[in-house]
């Protein structure tokens, strides 16, 4: 297996390494810490003074009726709002106790540390083999691609499939199979956090359950945040959820804010907000 | 109490006038495809009757001299192609630039300027770019930078034709851009690519066969495009075979507009007037390939995606 | 990796990683070579656009109205417009009583009622590669078939053999655009229509040809707008290709259209700007703004359609 | 662990190294809560035997070791009861992952019971200070808790390997019991006048007491035929739920 190209932070495979290990002792172990976050398209406040905590090497899922900015706030983690011209975000969104919005932090940077994967399958029109390479390409990857594509390819649970195959297109995969690929193309650029926006709701059940299951192995591995619509899903792979919910505001638009965040057996056995228990009872509104 | 049997055979009337309207529409898709055979028959047959008028040989004589007898065909399909190849020159980068930048960097509002505005190039008639070639380009442009350039010339016509086919290179480039699925970006700036990595190494290859379709399509359009050459390129009779792009020289279809031309007075050998179908026909067929290659290109694009 | 004695802290790791928005080169470079391509492009047309103004202003000038209402002439100074103006509008009424009703009948044949076999697709794929077609070999088909084999009909070199002509080259592209416009029509559209008991007439008259006609109506007259400015296809059909014809003084509305020898705006453009005389640099820029002008005035006539019928 | 189950509960076989499974987590939390109960109930067994000794030889000691020797039965209870709802509540378990946890339910209640009942039986060690002299009372006593015992360390095993066959033959094994016991209630009736009526009572509520983990052990069974089979034996199960 090929070194970590760009790793920051120590995982337990990694935890020889005395220097970043003294260093964790001292942080605190959110990896993010979310305060007063409220995001804005043009006048739309989209989503209104979030806060919360997200722990190392655990999955934390995103639940919510649509338009509630489960997703936004999603994107805020690697600052994927960028890309929305109208986009505006307050409040503060720390990464190791970085603030991921500070003047000098670049995000194409940030990217490379928090890989996606994303509600549909999206592999480039290439091979197998330069899907997982390209992200290490254009981070100026130095070591052995092939081995990279290798340990990438085996840690999403693929490898065995696509060996044979690596030079064929992605399209040629099942659409599980398309998921797990870029699934392994996030993690080979050898990220310390993977966001996964409804990454099987484009999926078969069969599927879906494959992905859940790999999210509990890359879990010793990466921290996980998921945001589905889908709460069985919440409830099956995460640690924690946070439910978010929509409301009107005074111009009568619907904005978005966070009702109960907590371990995933209290929030689907003893929810303490009357809303969530509403919504995963679905007895919704 | 019994239900009444319920009558299902519907109202006849109704019946025959869906039938009427049915074969009114009929009759004119098949018109449409009459009209399409009479094309290809009117060519064929006078085709046919040149090349058994003339002396074959003079296929491959020296010079494209109709009202002499001499048709030589490598004198004008080399001139299409000097002239198709400036035009691809001048309208491959402009045009591609054009769609890459409206496609992935340009606002929504520069966007709904800019679009039209290209748009409108394409409008421009070919008789007008054809005058601005031998008006404009010719003694403003050409005649500074290289001086001893002809008053009609093969390069003035493929700069104009290539002005004529930018906006169909990067109208059609620029679909397929834009038809390459944002998920595709954002896979690729959750990687921590930039703005300019994304286009150049993401939304380029994936739209690639969209735009050699557009480039093909934009071939084809030069090949076939008549009155730029024929006010520019020097559309005036005959003309021999021409190396120097500064020089005038007949292309297929300036040799087909020089003809049309003179038809009311076209004296000469067997067939002077004939070799216009002749010459038709194999830009028919020409065309017809590279539409064809075109479309190939667009259909594997749309399965993808 | 940091060394034992002075370890950095996770936060100042992750800082000096996703810090330092350098100036991105590359990219800069990248987005400026794209916009110099689109200004290129646009800095042509303005030239274009510019250097006609430049050359034709001396004739509005001098000759005002009378450049637009004079005959052809051989002399620069007399030559007017009348005649191309009259050829030209007159085609576009043979293309518009033409190709418009087979273009978008043979498109909801094709789209609503032929069923999805060999020879619909070839039907498709032909009248496509019709499309592609230059337009100079639409000229030959005039000529042979109206202007020759048919001229006990159209009389030979009138203006009916050049309507015909064009409506021809552009019934290809009206198909399409309007087969086109029917496929946006939502299928769910159609079931929803059949579903209450819709005949196929009933569906496409009242469902789906109100949702499609502002695509059709617009796309149609872009296609006349095309055929405005072609010419090609006219130097074999027919139009008068000297400097100077004339009809006798009192001539018919009907015989004008179906006896007479006629010519067409771009023709007469094109004749002038074949003249080695200097003075006809300025008539031919001259003509070619009021070419242009026309054309800007259907393609607005396009959008004002487009406007109207989709606030509906 | 570097092996992993397939599939779902109770097959047991062997183990693909690799993805070729999918859900192996929750049929480790199924694992997880099946070898709880187990392990749960051989707490129970254990403690039943103790207060066997107990009773037989007399051993008054042993008391307080029995009753909190519960107390961890009980603590097993809660933690394996909170498991099962919330995997119930997180999993959406179906057909055999759905009768394995909902029986799974079932059978903490009478592992747990059968745990109350033990330390019910150490109660009347204490009340007695020690069982009459009479030696076939004691050699019945003994026996019966021996059938008890077994009936129950079998029923466990059978759960913990989800025997069906085992499972179903359990009710037939308790007639052992119920026979112990009847005897056992005729040898108290012979010796009334010397046990006195206090005694005769605390001995009648022993005896009802290791018939009642005799039945538990039988419930333990059928809902582990209902696991496997999704058919309770001899559709009994409703009238085996009476009180205890």
């Amino acid at each position: 297996m090929s070194e970590p190209m760009n790793r920051l932070v120590t995982t337990p495979a990694a935890v020889g390494d005395s220097a970043s290990n003294v260093a964790s002792a001292a942080e605190p172990s959110a990896v993010f810490s979310v305060t007063d976050l409220n995001v804005f398209y043009g006048d739309f406040h989209a989503v209104k003074d979030v806060g919360v905590d997200v722990k190392e090497h655990e999955i934390t899922a995103f639940i919510g009726p649509s338009g509630c900015g489960k997703s936004t706030v999603l994107r805020c983690f690697n600052r994927m709002n960028d890309l929305i011209e109208t986009a505006r975000v307050e409040g503060s969104v720390r990464y190791h106790g970085v603030d991921l919005y500070g003047n000098d932090v670049d995000p194409v940077q940030v990217r490379r540390h928090i890989g996606m994967v994303f509600q549909k399958p999206n592999p480039f029109p290439k091979s197998i083999y330069d899907n997982i390479a390209f992200g290490p390409r254009i981070a100026g990857f130095k070591g052995n691609m092939d081995d990279l594509v290798e340990s990438s390819l085996d840690r999403a649970a693929l490898w065995d499939e696509v060996k044979d195959i690596l030079n064929q297109s992605a399209f040629a995969l099942s659409g599980g199979q398309q998921q797990r690929l870029c699934i392994a193309r996030a993690i080979a650029t050898s990220p310390d956090v993977l966001l996964m926006d409804e990454p099987a709701s484009a999926l078969d059940p069969i599927a879906t359950l494959r992905i859940e299951e790999l999210m509990h192995e890359l879990k010793s591995d990466y921290t996980i945040i998921i945001v589905t619509h889908n709460m069985q899903q919440a409830a099956r792979v995460s640690d924690r959820t946070a439910f978010f919910n929509v409301s009107l505001n005074e111009k009568g638009q619907r904005t978005g804010h966070l009702v109960e965040f907590d371990e995933t057996g209290t929030i689907f056995t003893n929810p303490a907000e009357t809303a969530t228990e509403d919504y995963i009872t679905g007895r919704f509104g | 109490m019994t239900t009444a049997a319920i009558d299902l055979s519907g109202d006849p009337k109704r019946k025959r006038r869906e039938r009427r309207v049915r074969v009114v529409f009929q009759a004119a898709a098949v018109f449409s495809v009459l009209v399409s055979a009479a094309i290809v028959l009117s060519l064929i047959g006078k085709a046919l009757g040149f090349l058994l008028e003339i002396d074959l040989s003079q296929l491959w004589a020296d010079g494209w001299f109709p009202r002499r007898g001499r048709f030589d065909l490598r004198t004008i399909i080399w001139h299409t192609l000097v002239v198709s190849a400036i035009a691809m020159v001048v309208a491959t980068p402009l045009g591609l630039g054009a769609a890459m930048y409206l496609s992935e960097y340009a606002s929504p509002r520069s966007r709904r300027i800019l679009k039209p505005t290209l748009e409108m190039l394409a409008g421009i008639p070919s008789v007008v770019l054809g005058f601005f070639a031998l008006k404009f380009i010719t003694p403003n442009v050409l005649t500074t930078i290289f001086p001893g350039t002809q008053q009609s010339n093969l390069l003035a016509a493929g700069i104009g034709v290539g002005i004529l086919i930018i906006p169909l290179v990067a109208s059609v480039s620029e679909d397929a851009m834009r038809a390459v699925p944002i998920a595709l970006r954002e896979a690729s700036y959750g990687l921590g690519a930039q703005k300019w990595r994304t286009s150049l190494s993401v939304v380029f290859p994936a739209a690639l066969s969209g735009i050699v379709a557009s480039l093909i399509l934009g071939l084809s359009r030069a090949i076939g495009e008549t009155m730029v050459v024929a006010i520019a390129a020097g559309a005036t009779g005959g003309s021999l075979l021409q190396v120097n792009p500064l020089n005038g020289g007949q292309t297929m279809t300036g040799a087909m507009a020089s003809l049309a031309i003179g038809s009311d007075q076209v004296v000469g050998e067997a067939g002077t007037f004939d070799s216009l179908f002749f010459v038709g026909l194999l830009l028919f067929f020409m065309t017809l390939a590279l539409n064809i290659a075109s479309e190939r290109f667009v259909k594997r694009f749309r399965q993808r995606y | 990796m940091a060394t034992r004695t002075k370890a950095p802290t996770t936060t100042e790791l992750v800082q000096a990683a996703i810090s330092g928005r350098k100036t991105d080169v590359v990219g800069t470079l990248v987005a400026l070579g794209l916009l110099v391509t689109i200004f290129v492009s646009l800095g042509v047309l303005v030239t274009l656009l510019a250097d006609m103004l430049i050359k034709g202003w001396s004739v509005f000038a001098e000759r005002g109205l009378d450049f637009v209402t004079s005959p052809l002439s051989p002399d620069p100074a007399k030559a007017g417009l009348s005649q191309g103006i009259f050829g030209s509008v007159m085609l576009m009424v043979f293309v518009v009583v033409v190709a418009f009703p087979l273009g978008v009948g043979a498109a909801i044949y094709l789209e609503e009622y032929a069923h999805d076999t060999r020879l619909t697709r070839f039907i498709v794929a032909n009248m496509r590669n019709l499309a592609g077609v230059p337009s100079i070999v639409y000229g030959l088909l005039g000529f042979t078939v109206f202007v020759q084999l048919l001229s006990g009909v159209t009389n030979g070199r009138t203006l009916v053999s050049g309507g015909l002509t064009l409506a021809v080259l552009v019934l290809p592209i009206m198909m399409i655009t309007a087969s086109e416009a029917l496929r946006a029509v939502p299928e769910a559209l159609r079931q929803a229509s059949f579903g209450v008991g819709a005949t196929k007439w009933e569906t496409i008259r009242h469902q789906i040809l109100p949702v499609a006609l502002p695509a059709i109506l617009t796309g149609s007259v872009l296609t006349v707008a095309r055929a405005f400015g072609e010419s090609a296809p006219l130097l074999l059909a027919g139009a008068v290709l000297s400097n100077f014809f004339s009809a006798p003084a009192g001539t018919g509305f009907a015989t004008l259209v179906t006896e007479a020898d006629y010519t067409a705006l771009p023709i007469v453009v094109f004749n002038w700007a074949r003249q080695p005389q200097k003075e006809f640099i300025a008539i031919t820029a001259a003509g070619i703004v009021v070419l242009l002008v026309m054309l800007l005035l259907i393609n607005g006539a396009a959008i004002y359609i487009r406007d109207r019928t989709s606030r509906k | 662990m570097d092996t992993r189950d397939t599939g779902s509960i109770g097959t047991g076989n062997v183990v693909h190294r690799h993805h070729d499974e999918t859900r192996h987590h929750f049929s480790e939390i199924l694992d997880e809560i099946r070898n709880g109960m187990v392990e749960m109930g051989s707490l129970v067994v254990e403690n039943a035997r103790r207060a066997s000794v107990a009773l037989v030889e007399n051993r008054l000691e042993m008391v307080q070791g029995i009753i909190d020797g519960d107390k961890e039965v009980n603590q097993r209870y809660a933690e394996l009861e909170r498991l099962t709802f919330e995997t119930l509540a997180r999993q959406q378990p179906v057909a055999k992952d759905l009768r394995f946890l909902v029986s799974s339910t079932r059978i903490l209640y009478e592992l747990e019971r059968t745990g109350d009942l033990v330390v019910n039986i150490a109660y009347i060690v204490n009340d007695l200070h020690g069982l009459p002299a009479s030696a076939q009372l004691r050699s019945l006593v003994e026996r019966m808790a021996a059938a008890s015992c077994d009936l129950f360390a079998t029923a466990i095993t059978a759960l913990g390997d989800l025997d069906e066959v085992v499972g179903r033959r359990l009710d037939a094994d308790d007639d052992v019991v119920d026979e112990l016991v009847e005897a056992f209630y005729e040898q108290i009736g012979k010796e009334r006048e010397v046990i006195g009526l206090e005694a005769g009572i605390a001995l009648n509520r022993l005896g009802r007491f290791w018939e009642r983990i005799g039945d538990h052990a039988v419930n333990i069974g059928e809902n582990t035929v209902y696991i496997v089979t999704a058919e309770f034996p001899g559709d009994t199960h409703l009238a085996l739920r009476d009180e205890d």
